[in-house]
């Protein structure tokens, strides 16, 4: 399988403090990658840092094997690497339908192709079309991570990266995302989801990494790992799991 | 276990009656009620986003609750500012460290102490010198708040906290990341300001640290009280399993 | 009669003063940023405007046509060598940016055009007026105010319709989000100022046609369009319409009960407003 | 966290002992000594000519260091401290010329007026937000401005004069800008760097830097500005106070001059914002290049005005940030410095 995203000893900092130290993490092309991890283990500082969010040297990360660390931001989303980012962060005040309509109009400016449109995303979730008109303040949480979501998608991306898109939502909200991944990994796109729910993330992953303290302290195949190992890489040497 | 004794009458020192939190559409906390006992240290559990952190700061007054009522002792903290609230002996750490970049780890501590605990300058210097030295920070302590690592700002936090000199403690995750001898220190100084007559309110990830100290928990999910009582009764609830880790029992 | 037609006036010299505050507060929007030096721009596309018309002997719709542009091209590149530089959280880098373009600015004019107040010939159009019902109105005010609401009603379909508006407000309601979307802040950045200063094009024209401009006028305009702002409440382009007439009426008919008391009448409103409604008359609570 | 050191419950804990005062800190401290004693006996050494620049520039030096404090440390950023320098100027003006009260015994009654004048001004700006804040001060300057013009009891556009400073000698007069100079100089300068060092300078310096973070910790953030915009108001009024004594003149265009906003700015963003040693190097450069470039008047404030921008784009922390990145030696030090011991025990 070839390569889509890796890092390579990727370190960033906020100011003086260091929050990761050498990750290396490696995503294939249609796969589906866990990042898991305790609050502050540096889940999201990792997808902030591929995102060009963080100041981080060119060799530290790679697309299509090709060095692109510190790329801003738009640019990375233009070379098809597209995030839903923690808390949604929906444009506030505008439509369902203008909030995807902005990653439309980028996606067609540039002349990226790819799958998604308005219409298939509607079938994926057809609560969206129902309050296209609605601003997205007043959406629940779950429709909200939709739009989340949908707006990633339109973006043509090859690589999505899903900040804890679990959070906050009901269980059969989540299970009501979730089913959508396979979906979209069935467009060929490679997935990295970030996740405090162990389960969830097993479930939804071929492999996992699991971080502690800015660092990479366990991964392997989802299926293969225990929730034993996941628990002390989860906490720290000798914490079992409950 | 260091746990009160059920036939000891507990005296309730914070109590939340049906606290709300909104954010527009958003609903973060919803009609939660619970008691603080003197002298006892409660666990807070519950996922990202159940709405532990918006309960802090509704304690410690950094946003106003939609609606229900917090009380210290007799005093109804409604209308009373941050400030007031930390002189009256609610002392806080962030799950973010909030230090003062600028300012050295004494000078930190510094301000805690003079503002929120009252001292003179003089005391101060005393008094928080020895604070440092209960938290392993002498050695930082000529250092700058913003060079310090994750562990020392979260260490400050912690220091900084307890330079207000708190009835009432909210901590919120400062285990995480500790390695496990570091994090069986961190309990036992717990401990020690527990049983130096703090009480304290403990928002954590790291459950056996918690189970090693708590005389009680409390389990969020979706802004709602889930489960409340004994350590041990409340882990092994089905519900509790299955919200925290989501691991169907 | 007389109330009614300081209220007309008031109402005419708002169009003049919405001019000036639609680009402050498409700027505010979307950056969070005042530009100090929004008032001494307006004078210097005033100054360059007359030094044009006197030079190539241009009329007023000619100037403005060369004005439009250059005031564009201005717009971009100050937010480009400048403001991208200064955006952000913290507000004391771009005011202080801003605060000293402006001093500069100011004494560049002086050095290049000397303190002497100039205005730019008109052809007679800024003496003609109307007589409706015992009131005349001014030609030129009239145009003046239903440029500014073409402006307004314009700027507002752009940011409506336009796959650049949605930019612009997505950048403005969440920019790292909107940088996720593949929207490049700085260029979008950038072509708001060009639109914010694109406009003051239009205000230098006829600021210079109804009145004389002079090198240190830019602060009084600076703080219409920012009194207009905050009167009509932050957060649209209608508001900041809205805010200028009031401050227009507030202005003629304070003008009205004595001549010294005109400019500072509409400094009080905005300190009433200031007072008793701070989200602004028209704004959100 | 490796050892709980058993000293929790000690009774007696180790006394500790804390720095104040360094080196660089005792040689500024002697030489600012010896310059307010220079400026206090300047009558006697100086010229007219001389005293008269001086106290042009203690005035700055005193409205840089108000402005100091509002943005450096309180993150109040405003334009329109003139406000408070021209009441102050026409407070003095009416007291001794309308009423006969002993013209250097108004300039201590005068500071009454800007401290009354910042509470309503302080209640209506705060509600906005930093930039917008800026320009509301501005529009509360010019408001003044507008009502100097109007009233009549003051001269309206016309201004006053000064006309009581006639029954004093040219030499008594010099006597009183010398010793007025030093106590500018003493209250400013000194009296930011006491407030600094107290208790207060430590809330002041965690507002600054972390606002939430201050408030839950104990310090009343919102007083606190309070206290330093009516600090700063009496400050600035205190430099009008005797700038237009010195003048004899005051009008409208003059007393309410933005000028005094651009100079403070200049000043304390050149020499490094939040810092008093910036304030003192911004004021140096300031009066040398007003020496020797004034002359060329609009293209002189063209390179102030750039250098400002230059500032804020490239050197946030202006030349003392600069300086004391490599060089910690502080002239007003403030931090405490806590000497660890070696604990010596078993």
């Amino acid at each position: 399988m070839t390569e889509v995203l890796s890092t390579h000893g990727l370190v960033a900092r906020y100011g003086d403090f260091q929050a990761l130290y050498d990750v290396d993490v490696e995503v294939h092309e249609g796969e589906a990658v866990a990042l898991i991890g305790a609050n502050g283990a540096g889940k999201s500082t990792f997808l902030r840092a591929i995102l060009g969010l963080l100041p981080v040297k060119p060799e530290m990360v790679h697309l299509d094997g090709k060095p692109i660390g510190g790329t801003p931001t738009d640019r990375m989303v233009q070379k098809g690497v597209a995030i839903v980012p923690e808390g949604r962060r929906l444009f506030t005040g505008m439509s369902v339908s203008d909030n995807l309509r902005v990653a439309i109009d980028q996606t067609s400016r540039l002349g990226r192709k790819g799958g998604w449109t308005l219409k298939r995303l509607y079938q994926l979730f057809p609560i969206l079309e129902e309050k296209a008109k609605t601003p997205v303040q007043s959406l629940s949480g779950g429709q909200q991570q939709m739009v989340s979501i949908g707006r990633a998608l339109l973006c043509q991306p090859r690589l999505l990266l899903c900040d804890e898109i679990s959070l906050g939502l009901a269980p059969r909200v989540i299970r009501e995302i979730y089913t959508a991944l396979p979906e979209i990994r069935a467009h060929g796109t490679s997935i990295v989801v970030v996740e405090q729910d162990v389960g969830l993330a097993k479930s939804a992953s071929d492999r996992l990494y699991c971080m502690l303290e800015g660092r990479v302290t366990l991964t392997g195949r989802s299926e293969e790992i225990t929730r034993e190992q996941i628990g002390e890489a989860y906490f720290g040497g000798g914490h079992a799991v409950v | 276990m260091h746990g009160q004794q059920d036939n000891i009458p507990r005296e309730s020192l914070l109590q939340a009656r049906n606290v709300s939190k909104s954010f527009g559409a958003f609903r973060v906390l919803y009609d939660v009620g619970f008691d603080v006992y003197r002298g006892e240290i409660l666990g807070i559990l519950g996922p990202n986003g159940a709405g532990k952190t918006t309960l802090f700061n509704m304690i410690s007054g950094d946003i106003k609750p939609s609606g229900g009522e917090i009380r210290l002792g007799d005093v109804q903290l409604k209308g009373e500012p941050p400030h007031r609230r930390c002189q009256m002996g609610i002392g806080r750490t962030y799950q973010i460290p909030q230090p003062y970049s600028g300012m050295t780890t004494f000078e930190n501590l510094l301000v805690a102490s003079a503002f929120g605990g009252g001292r003179s300058e003089a005391e101060s210097y005393d008094y928080c010198a020895q604070v440092l030295r209960d938290c392993e920070l002498i050695e930082k302590a000529n250092m700058l708040a913003g060079s310090l690592t994750l562990l020392d700002r979260k260490r400050l936090e912690l220091a900084r906290a307890l330079a207000s000199s708190p009835k009432l403690l909210l901590l919120d995750e400062i285990a995480g990341g500790l390695t496990d001898e570091e994090s069986k220190d961190l309990v036992k100084l717990i401990a020690q300001i527990r049983d130096r007559g703090v009480t304290i309110v403990w928002i954590e990830h790291v459950l056996n640290a918690l189970m090693a100290v708590a005389d009680r928990l409390l389990v969020l999910n979706f802004g709602e009280k889930i489960a409340e009582g004994e350590p041990k009764t409340v882990i092994a609830d089905p519900e509790v399993m299955r919200v925290y880790m989501g691991i169907e029992a | 009669m007389q109330w009614f037609d300081a209220l007309i006036q008031g109402i005419l010299l708002g169009g003049m003063y919405a001019q000036y505050a639609l680009g402050m507060a498409l700027m505010f929007g979307v950056m969070r940023i005042v530009n100090v030096s929004h008032g001494d721009l307006v004078i210097l596309l005033s100054l360059i405007g007359i030094s044009l018309a006197s030079s190539f002997g241009l009329g007023p719709f000619a100037v403005m046509a060369a004005l439009v542009p250059l005031a564009v091209a201005l717009g971009w590149i100050l937010q480009r060598a400048v403001l991208n530089r200064v955006v952000g959280e913290d507000p004391l880098p771009s005011l202080i940016a801003t605060f000293g373009l402006s001093l500069a600015l100011q004494n560049l004019m002086l050095q290049i055009w000397s303190a002497n107040s100039r205005s730019l010939p008109g052809g007679g159009i800024e003496s003609r007026s109307i007589e409706i019902g015992g009131i005349y109105i001014g030609l030129l005010p009239v145009i003046v105010l239903l440029v500014a609401t073409g402006l307004t009603l314009g700027l507002d379909l752009v940011l409506k319709r336009m796959r650049f508006g949605r930019a612009l407000r997505a950048a403005s309601a969440d920019v790292e989000a909107a940088a996720m979307t593949g929207i490049n802040p700085r260029s979008v950045y950038a072509m708001a100022t060009a639109i914010a200063v694109g406009i003051l094009g239009f205000a230098a024209v006829f600021q210079s046609l109804r009145s004389t401009v002079a090198p240190s006028d830019g602060g009084a305009q600076l703080i219409y369009a920012f009194e207009a702002v905050i009167i009509g409440g932050m957060g649209s382009v209608w508001g900041a319409f809205a805010g200028s007439m009031v401050l227009g009426i507030a202005q003629a008919i304070g003008f009205r009960i004595d001549p010294g008391f005109g400019v500072l009448s509409g400094h009080i409103v905005f300190l009433l407003v200031l007072a008793l409604r701070p989200q602004g008359l028209f704004g959100r609570a | 966290m490796t050892s709980i050191s058993t000293t929790v419950d000690q009774a007696t804990p180790p006394v500790v002992n804390v720095r104040r005062q360094t080196l660089s800190g005792v040689i500024a401290l002697s030489l600012f000594a010896l310059i307010i004693v220079a400026l206090a006996t300047m009558a006697w050494w100086a010229k007219t000519g001389t005293i008269r620049m001086v106290l042009e520039l203690c005035c700055y030096i005193v409205a840089a260091q108000m402005w100091n404090m509002l943005a450096g440390y309180a993150g109040l950023v405003s334009v329109g401290q003139q406000a408070f320098i021209g009441v102050t100027g026409y407070a003095v003006f009416v007291l001794a010329q309308t009423f006969g009260v002993n013209p250097f015994l108004a300039i201590p009654l005068a500071l009454v007026v800007p401290a009354i004048v910042a509470i309503p001004c302080y209640l209506l700006l705060h509600r906005l937000d930093g930039p917008y804040f800026a320009i509301g001060t501005w529009v509360v300057a010019e408001v003044f401005r507008l009502v100097a013009s109007n009233l009549g009891w003051v001269n309206a556009g016309a201004g006053m004069s000064l006309g009581v400073m006639r029954d004093y000698s040219g030499f008594e007069r010099n006597v009183a800008m010398s010793i007025l100079c030093a106590l500018m100089i003493l209250v400013a300068i000194g009296g930011s760097y006491w407030f600094l060092r107290s208790r207060y300078g430590l809330a002041l310096i965690a507002m600054r830097d972390n606002p939430v973070a201050a408030s839950s910790q104990g310090v009343n953030v919102r007083r606190l500005r309070f206290m330093i915009y009516v600090a700063a108001a009496v400050g600035c009024g205190f430099a009008g106070a005797v700038y237009f004594m010195a003048q004899l003149r005051i009008n409208p265009p003059s007393a309410f001059d933005p000028m005094w906003s651009n100079v403070a700015i200049f000043i304390v963003m050149i020499g490094g914002i939040g810092t008093i040693e910036g304030v003192v190097i911004g004021a140096l450069i300031y009066f040398v290049a007003d020496r020797f470039f004034g002359e060329y008047g609009a293209s002189y404030f063209v390179v102030l005005g750039v250098m400002t921008v230059l500032v804020a784009l490239y050197a946030r922390t202006g030349i003392w940030g600069m300086i004391s990145k490599y060089w910690d030696a502080p002239w007003f030090p403030i931090r405490r410095h806590l000497m660890v011991e070696k604990e010596d025990r078993s």
